[in-house]
């Protein structure tokens, strides 16, 4: 029988996979910004996961919410990197230091 | 035993795809893997009855913010060599960091599940059920605010990604409707008296 | 409702001075006018304070109190008594005088400059009127405000350096006392100063708002050796800025002694008075030393201005002491009076002292001691006025600057006779520093082109420095009305001060 | 009707010198000097009356309140007079010498263009100096006391130009401010153990405290009358002028010569020993500090007579004398002898003012040259200030019958009868003293006035008797000189004239002593002649001479022998050089020191820039952490997020 533990278990697989991830392709924003995709993706996974074991819902609704705002923030942040590509030839990490104290 | 052998399988493969998304190392390979990702949870999402999500995921993730990522990469033409260097570099605590958040997890998950015994599978729900009519009645009644803020959102979003990447070219040729309004008749006629020719 | 007294010598110098704003640069005499107009009023505003204070009451006078902000139980609380009552007369009397001062010499942004002391005054008005904590607390802080614009604008080369290093040093002292006030309302459940009084407080607690309150005050003072931002601002600051500074800026912190340290925290102030008074000790000395070679004339004010309110925070925690070696506060009283007596004192002799600078400066524009010599030839006037200010900040009998220097040697030989064997330093080194700048600068023949061409004081001036020579004779001549309005007042703190809280 | 007379003698002067220092140009010259003369004159008039009157009987001594100065924590401080005959003595003689030296001033001063100023100092002085006598509590006593200081401060940079003027001035104030220091100290000791600053309620009160200790240092407890004496004759000893104070007096002497003949021969410089004698009931506690008294007296008399013989200055060499009979008032005043000195001091203030005036005379004459060796033979030029001199020189030494013999002789004789510690030594040292001033005031008196004539011919054939203005003076003078001490000796010495305003316990009581052998002045004039001082005094005058008009030339032989010793009389026994170059530049130094190092170093650097810096540096190491890379950022949170959800997960 596949019980919440189970469910739990991929998820958080998932989730760690995802951070992971940022450390290992650090120095690519596409990749940094799909890692961050998987960790939502985890997120929602136990969203569901609960909604379904808990028997309500509202879970459900906030999958769809956080669905909403990762679609929104993936679109910006894929045209601030159109921007910033455009400006210097590269989105390479290492050169985005102006940030630098 | 059926659904155990689903969830294991689309489990593996989403884990595999998960792996692929980290490790591949074209970007194109990445979001590939994440398509994979996404299609697999959408399957173990239907396993958890909620089929309106997994449709939602599909359709949207996979349909438009992937597609989205994808014309993005293909677009900028990344150079895999150097966005690859130093891969391993910062392994070693990535790793330690992994295993540290597993650790919790492994703890939460396993070792405190007696606390979460209750929360044994429910029974399947009536065959007439409708997760999208249950969704839907909870979201334009409770949630009516939220929601159209995320419509808000969605919009902004949307202004935003074109305000940023629009760029005007310099000699494009382009209407500017208030200088049309205001134009007078000075400005674009010139009454001209001229004196008619003399027969000779 | 009656027109409220203190109200009146708070904001009327206030609105004055946003008045004399509107009326703006452009029209600059106008400007002049109506800032000396505002300064008059609000001093002759401020004579029937003293003409209708009793005397006979140690309680608090011309009360107004209107709650403020009640979520917190902040009033607007106001009241005098026999300790700020002068100082609130020396305020608007002294800024009468900058106005005046100020005539002629300010030439850029005038009416900005006259708007700056005038809503300076008011503040200080405040501060010295306040009997709600947090109110004394807003005019203490909104009153830096002016005076860095005064300094940072009209200010010497090094200005900017000087203000900031006057506003940190007081900022972060004041910031201390606003815990501690914080603290006070927590338990006391009020900010009301005369409800701080009588809560009481274990000696942790005490130990902890004393050193807070003292970093405050002592910064203000200043005492060694916290005194460092006083030279700097001084010498960068305008001459009706250094006035106001000297004059009653510097007031503020002994006033904070008497008003909080002293009834608010009766035994911290009593195990720890050894602090203040090896402080003030040293001041006293330790400054005249310094102030002997130093070669900038607003320095040496400066330092001496140090060297004297050492005096003051040494009469104010003399009594503890005594109390200890005789067993009685014979003589304690002696020492808070004199503590008071030569605030007021120094008020006006340092104020005029640096006129003096400023009547030279204004003249040469330096500060130097060597850039002057033989001044008494071309100006003799100014020089006659000049060397009885020196003989006054030296403490001589008949002016107002020994009245203080006098009561709190008096008492402090009571207290241990080696205090008073070294506050007495102060004659010989304060008549060493002072004749000597004086004999540099006034006598001798004239050193340079520069002073041959120097013209004597013209009325206005002559009119500034006069009244001041008035009133410091009249006050060295017959204290006694001073000593009379203070003595309830002081009577009632000695009380306080001995009464454990513990 | 008492107290408007005294106000009047106090205010007058005090009138006049407000309206011809503000007024000054108003008034015009002649204008300020009537005024101030008037005022002194005035001043002088009512202070005779008020003697005559306190000696015939008319008039009770007073004690009282003119006004409340102020009441701080219950201790009434007020200004008011005590007059007694002590009092009124002084006041006498100091309006009798003001006024002679405003009538001279008007000659002496009369081409310099701070005229109205000078009279205005004058008048000003007259008035602090009347405070200071006639105050009946310490506050006051204080307030003159300081007063004429400041006085005495601008009256010697009288001439502001001149660098040694005010040099001098500063010096004086300064040195005269160390004494006050102790005065000072002295009066907060007796506010602390009596609780008054009246003096008859401190002198009533003083035998019941003055048996306490003070603990000065741990473990060493002060007799407190002793400290209190002490404290106070610390006081004296700068405004007297007595050895280590005296450095200013000699410098104070560029200051104009009336200056000199006022203050720092007649009146200011005798301050110390008028307080000391009105102290007299507690001095007479202390053994000790009477002690003190005695041998600090004792020393100015005798050392610093012995640099009158090296001084070439006309100004200076009186000077020197000036410390050296202040030495001897004080001698008067250790032995408990205070009539004597009291005494000394009224005679002394006729003949000095009259020396000094005297020598203005001949600097004017000389056209302002002070210089005794450019002298000789002025006698045939200037017959009254010659025969004046001579009377005034003759009072010095003590030439039997003049007023100076009485008072000198008295001393020695009292110094001879006293057993406290110390008396010895002062009576070997005023003995000594009695040949020096002897041998100094007639060499002086030699090489100006006898001789060859050493000026120049363009100043000899100037050389004329000062006008009357100057003679005038110089003659009023000379007469008391001569009979002063015929007419009070037996008075003033034995017959109780000071009544309680002097006190002397009973096993201090020299005088009666000294009056066993007769008291009449004839009687004092035969003991006289036949006494060690008298023929002293002689081989003293004898002495100079024989070296300076008989043999000159014996003169470089003498001075041969005695190099060493006049090297170190030339060098002021190195006080000067002590001061200047040891505890002047010590000072600044210190100061220099202090500010360098404490205030800039220590204070600025380290605490406030220092604070500054650490700030900058520790902001600098922090800011490394900001790398501007985006993935050390996500890093961040990453593990602060796995921390808190481990520390979330421990805790519950």
């Amino acid at each position: 029988m596949i019980g919440l533990s189970h469910y739990l278990t991929l998820s958080g697989l998932l989730f760690a996979l995802a951070v992971a991830g940022i450390f290992l392709n650090r120095k690519n924003v596409i990749l940094l910004l799909m890692c961050i995709e998987l960790m939502l993706l985890a997120v929602n996974f136990n969203f569901v996961i609960l909604a379904r074991f808990l028997g309500d819902t509202a879970g459900q609704v906030f999958v769809f919410f956080i669905l909403t705002v990762a679609a929104a923030e993936s679109a910006i942040g894929l045209a601030i990197l159109v921007v910033l590509f455009r400006s210097r030839r590269s989105i390479s990490v290492r050169e985005l230091d102006s940030m630098k104290g | 035993m059926i659904e155990s052998a689903i969830f294991y399988t689309f489990g593996a493969v989403l884990l595999g795809a998960g792996i692929g998304v980290i490790t591949a190392r074209n970007p194109v390979h990445s979001a590939m893997f994440l398509v994979l990702a996404f299609v697999t949870s959408a399957f173990i999402w239907m396993l958890l009855e909620a089929e309106f999500l997994a449709i939602v995921l599909v359709l949207v993730y996979v349909g438009a913010v992937m597609v989205l990522f994808l014309f993005v990469v293909m677009m900028l033409d990344v150079k895999i060599e150097q966005a690859r260097a130093g891969f391993t570099r910062y392994a070693p605590l990535g790793i330690a960091v992994v295993l540290f958040i597993v650790a919790m997890l492994g703890i939460v998950v396993w070792d405190r599940t007696q606390e979460m015994n209750f929360l044994q599978a429910p029974a399947r729900a009536a065959a007439d059920y409708s997760n999208t009519e249950a969704l839907g009645e909870l979201l334009y009644t409770q949630y009516v605010y939220p929601f159209e803020l995320a419509a808000v959102i969605l919009l902004v979003a949307i202004v935003a990604a074109i305000a940023l990447t629009m760029r005007r070219r310099p000699g494009l040729k382009v209407q500017d409707v208030g200088r049309q309004v205001v134009v007078r008749r000075e400005d674009r006629v010139r009454l001209v008296n001229i004196e008619s020719e003399k027969g000779e | 409702m009656e027109l409220s007294l203190l109200s009146t010598l708070i904001w009327l110098p206030v609105f004055g001075g946003l008045a004399v704003l509107a009326v703006g640069d452009r029209r600059a005499a106008l400007s002049r006018w109506v800032a000396l107009g505002v300064s008059v009023v609000t001093f002759v505003a401020s004579v029937p304070l003293f003409a209708g204070f009793d005397r006979t009451t140690a309680a608090m006078q011309f009360v107004e109190r209107h709650p403020w902000i009640e979520r917190f139980r902040i009033e607007y609380y106001l009241g005098v008594d026999g300790i700020s009552m002068p100082l609130i007369l020396l305020t608007t009397f002294v800024t009468v005088l900058v106005v005046i001062a100020g005539w002629k010499v300010i030439r850029e942004r005038p009416s900005q400059y006259f708007a700056a002391f005038l809503v300076m005054e008011g503040l200080m008005n405040g501060v010295f009127a306040s009997l709600d904590a947090m109110l004394f607390y807003v005019f203490w802080e909104a009153m830096l405000i002016p005076m860095f614009i005064i300094i940072g604008v009209w200010g010497g080369p090094r200005r900017i350096y000087a203000t900031l290093k006057f506003f940190l040093y007081t900022f972060l002292g004041s910031v201390l006392m606003l815990v501690a006030l914080i603290y006070l309302y927590m338990g006391s459940g009020s900010y009301a100063i005369q409800d701080f009084y009588t809560f009481p407080l274990g000696m942790r607690e005490q130990v902890l708002i004393f050193i807070a309150f003292l970093t405050a005050f002592a910064v203000k003072v200043p005492m060694w050796p916290v005194h460092t931002w006083l030279p700097d601002a001084h010498v960068e600051a305008p001459t009706g800025g250094s006035v106001i500074l000297a004059a009653i800026m510097l007031k503020m912190g002994g006033y904070g002694f008497v008003r909080f340290s002293l009834p608010i925290t009766p035994d911290a102030s009593m195990s720890l008075d050894w602090l203040v008074l090896v402080l003030s000790l040293i001041a006293v000395v330790y400054i005249g030393f310094v102030a002997l070679v130093q070669s900038d004339m607003k320095k040496l004010i400066a330092y001496s201005s140090i060297a004297h309110m050492g005096f003051v925070t040494l009469g104010f925690f003399l009594g503890f002491s005594i109390l200890r070696r005789t067993g009685g506060l014979e003589g304690a009283g002696m020492g808070l009076e004199g503590g008071m007596v030569q605030m007021i004192s120094h008020g006006l002799v340092s104020g005029a002292l640096f006129l003096c600078v400023g009547v030279l400066y204004d003249r040469l524009h330096s500060r130097d001691i060597a850039a002057y010599g033989g001044v008494a030839n071309t100006m003799p006037r100014f020089a006659a006025l000049m060397v009885f200010f020196a003989m006054a900040n030296a403490g001589l009998p008949g002016t107002s600057g020994f009245v203080g220097e006098f009561l709190v040697i008096l008492a402090s030989f009571r207290a241990n006779p080696w205090f008073a064997f070294l506050a007495a330093t102060t004659l010989v080194l304060g008549a060493a520093y002072t004749l000597w700048m004086v004999k540099r600068v006034v006598f001798g023949e004239v050193a340079n082109d520069g002073v041959a061409g120097l013209t004597d004081i013209d009325a206005r001036e002559g009119l500034v420095l006069g009244v001041l020579a008035v009133a410091v004779l009249v006050l060295g001549v017959w204290p006694a009305p001073l000593l009379e309005v203070m003595g309830p007042t002081i009577e009632n703190l000695l009380d306080l001060m001995v009464r454990s809280k513990l | 009707m008492m107290e408007q007379v005294l106000l009047a003698i106090v205010l007058s002067p005090l009138a006049a010198a407000v309206i011809a220092g503000l007024f000054g140009r108003v008034i015009g010259r002649a204008g300020a000097h009537w005024i101030t003369i008037l005022g002194v004159g005035a001043s002088f008039l009512l202070s005779a009356w008020v003697l005559a009157g306190l000696l015939g009987g008319r008039l009770e001594p007073y004690d009282g309140a003119v006004y409340t100065w102020g009441i701080s924590d219950g201790v009434r401080m007020e200004v008011g007079f005590l007059i007694d005959r002590l009092s009124a003595l002084m006041m006498t003689v100091v309006t009798f010498v003001s006024l002679m030296v405003h009538v001279y001033t008007v000659g002496y001063m009369r081409e310099d263009p701070g005229y109205q100023r000078f009279f205005s100092y004058i008048s000003l002085f007259t008035f602090a100096m009347l405070m200071l006598v006639m105050a009946n509590n310490f506050l006051q006593l204080f307030f003159g006391w300081e007063a004429v200081g400041v006085v005495s401060y601008l009256l010697i940079g009288f001439w502001f130009k001149r660098p040694t003027a005010i040099h001098a001035n500063l010096k004086a104030f300064v040195v005269n401010r160390v004494g006050d220091f102790g005065f000072l100290l002295g009066i907060a000791a007796i506010l602390s153990l009596a609780g008054s600053l009246d003096y008859a309620e401190v002198f009533a009160s003083a035998p019941s405290w003055s048996r306490q200790t003070v603990e000065v240092l741990a473990g060493r407890p002060w007799d407190a009358a002793t400290l209190v004496c002490v404290l106070l004759f610390v006081g004296a000893m700068g405004k007297s002028a007595q050895v280590p104070l005296h450095v200013w007096l000699p410098d104070s002497m560029e200051g104009p010569t009336p200056i000199s003949a006022l203050i720092h021969a007649a009146t200011m410089v005798t301050a110390g020993v008028f307080m000391v004698a009105r102290m007299s009931p507690l001095f007479e506690l202390s053994t000790t500090a009477l002690s003190v008294v005695l041998v600090i007296g004792a020393t100015t008399a005798f050392f610093m007579g012995l640099l009158g013989l090296v001084q070439n200055d006309i100004k200076r060499v009186v000077a020197y004398s000036t410390l050296s009979q202040l030495g001897y008032m004080m001698v008067a005043l250790g032995a408990s002898a205070y009539a004597a000195g009291i005494f000394h001091l009224g005679t002394h203030a006729f003949f000095k003012a009259l020396l000094f005036l005297a020598a203005g005379s001949v600097i004017i004459a000389m056209h302002h040259e002070q210089d005794i060796r450019k002298m000789g033979g002025l006698r045939r030029y200037m017959p009254v200030t010659y025969w004046t001199a001579l009377i005034g020189s003759l009072a010095l030494i003590g030439f039997p019958g003049f007023s100076g013999f009485f008072s000198k002789d008295a001393i020695i004789e009292a110094v001879h009868a006293s057993a406290i510690p110390g008396a010895r030594y002062a009576y070997l040292c005023v003995l000594l003293g009695v040949f020096v001033t002897a041998l100094y005031t007639f060499r002086m008196f030699f090489m100006v006035f006898h001789g060859k004539e050493r000026m120049d011919e363009h100043t000899r054939s100037h050389l004329k008797e000062s006008p009357w203005v100057v003679t005038l003076p110089l003659v009023l003078l000379a007469i008391p000189s001569v009979v002063a001490g015929w007419m009070t000796e037996q008075a003033l010495l034995f017959d109780g004239y000071f009544g309680s305003s002097i006190h002397v316990s009973e096993s201090h009581d020299v005088l009666s002593t000294v009056g066993e052998h007769g008291t009449a002045p004839s009687a004092f004039l035969v003991h006289g002649l036949s006494g060690y001082p008298f023929f002293i005094a002689m081989a003293g005058l004898a002495t100079a001479w024989l070296l300076y008009l008989r043999r000159p030339d014996m003169l470089p032989q003498a001075t041969a022998r005695l190099r060493g010793i006049i090297r170190l009389l030339a060098n002021k026994y190195y006080f000067d050089d002590l001061n200047e170059k040891v505890i002047a530049p010590g000072a600044r130094g210190l100061g220099k020191g202090l500010w360098k190092l404490g205030d800039e170093i220590l204070i600025d650097g380290l605490v406030v820039n220092g604070s500054a810096r650490m700030v900058g540096w520790l902001a600098g190491v922090v800011r490394q952490v900001q790398t501007g890379y985006l993935y050390h950022y996500a890093f961040a949170m990453i593990i602060g997020l796995a921390l808190m959800l481990g520390w979330l997960l421990m805790k519950g």
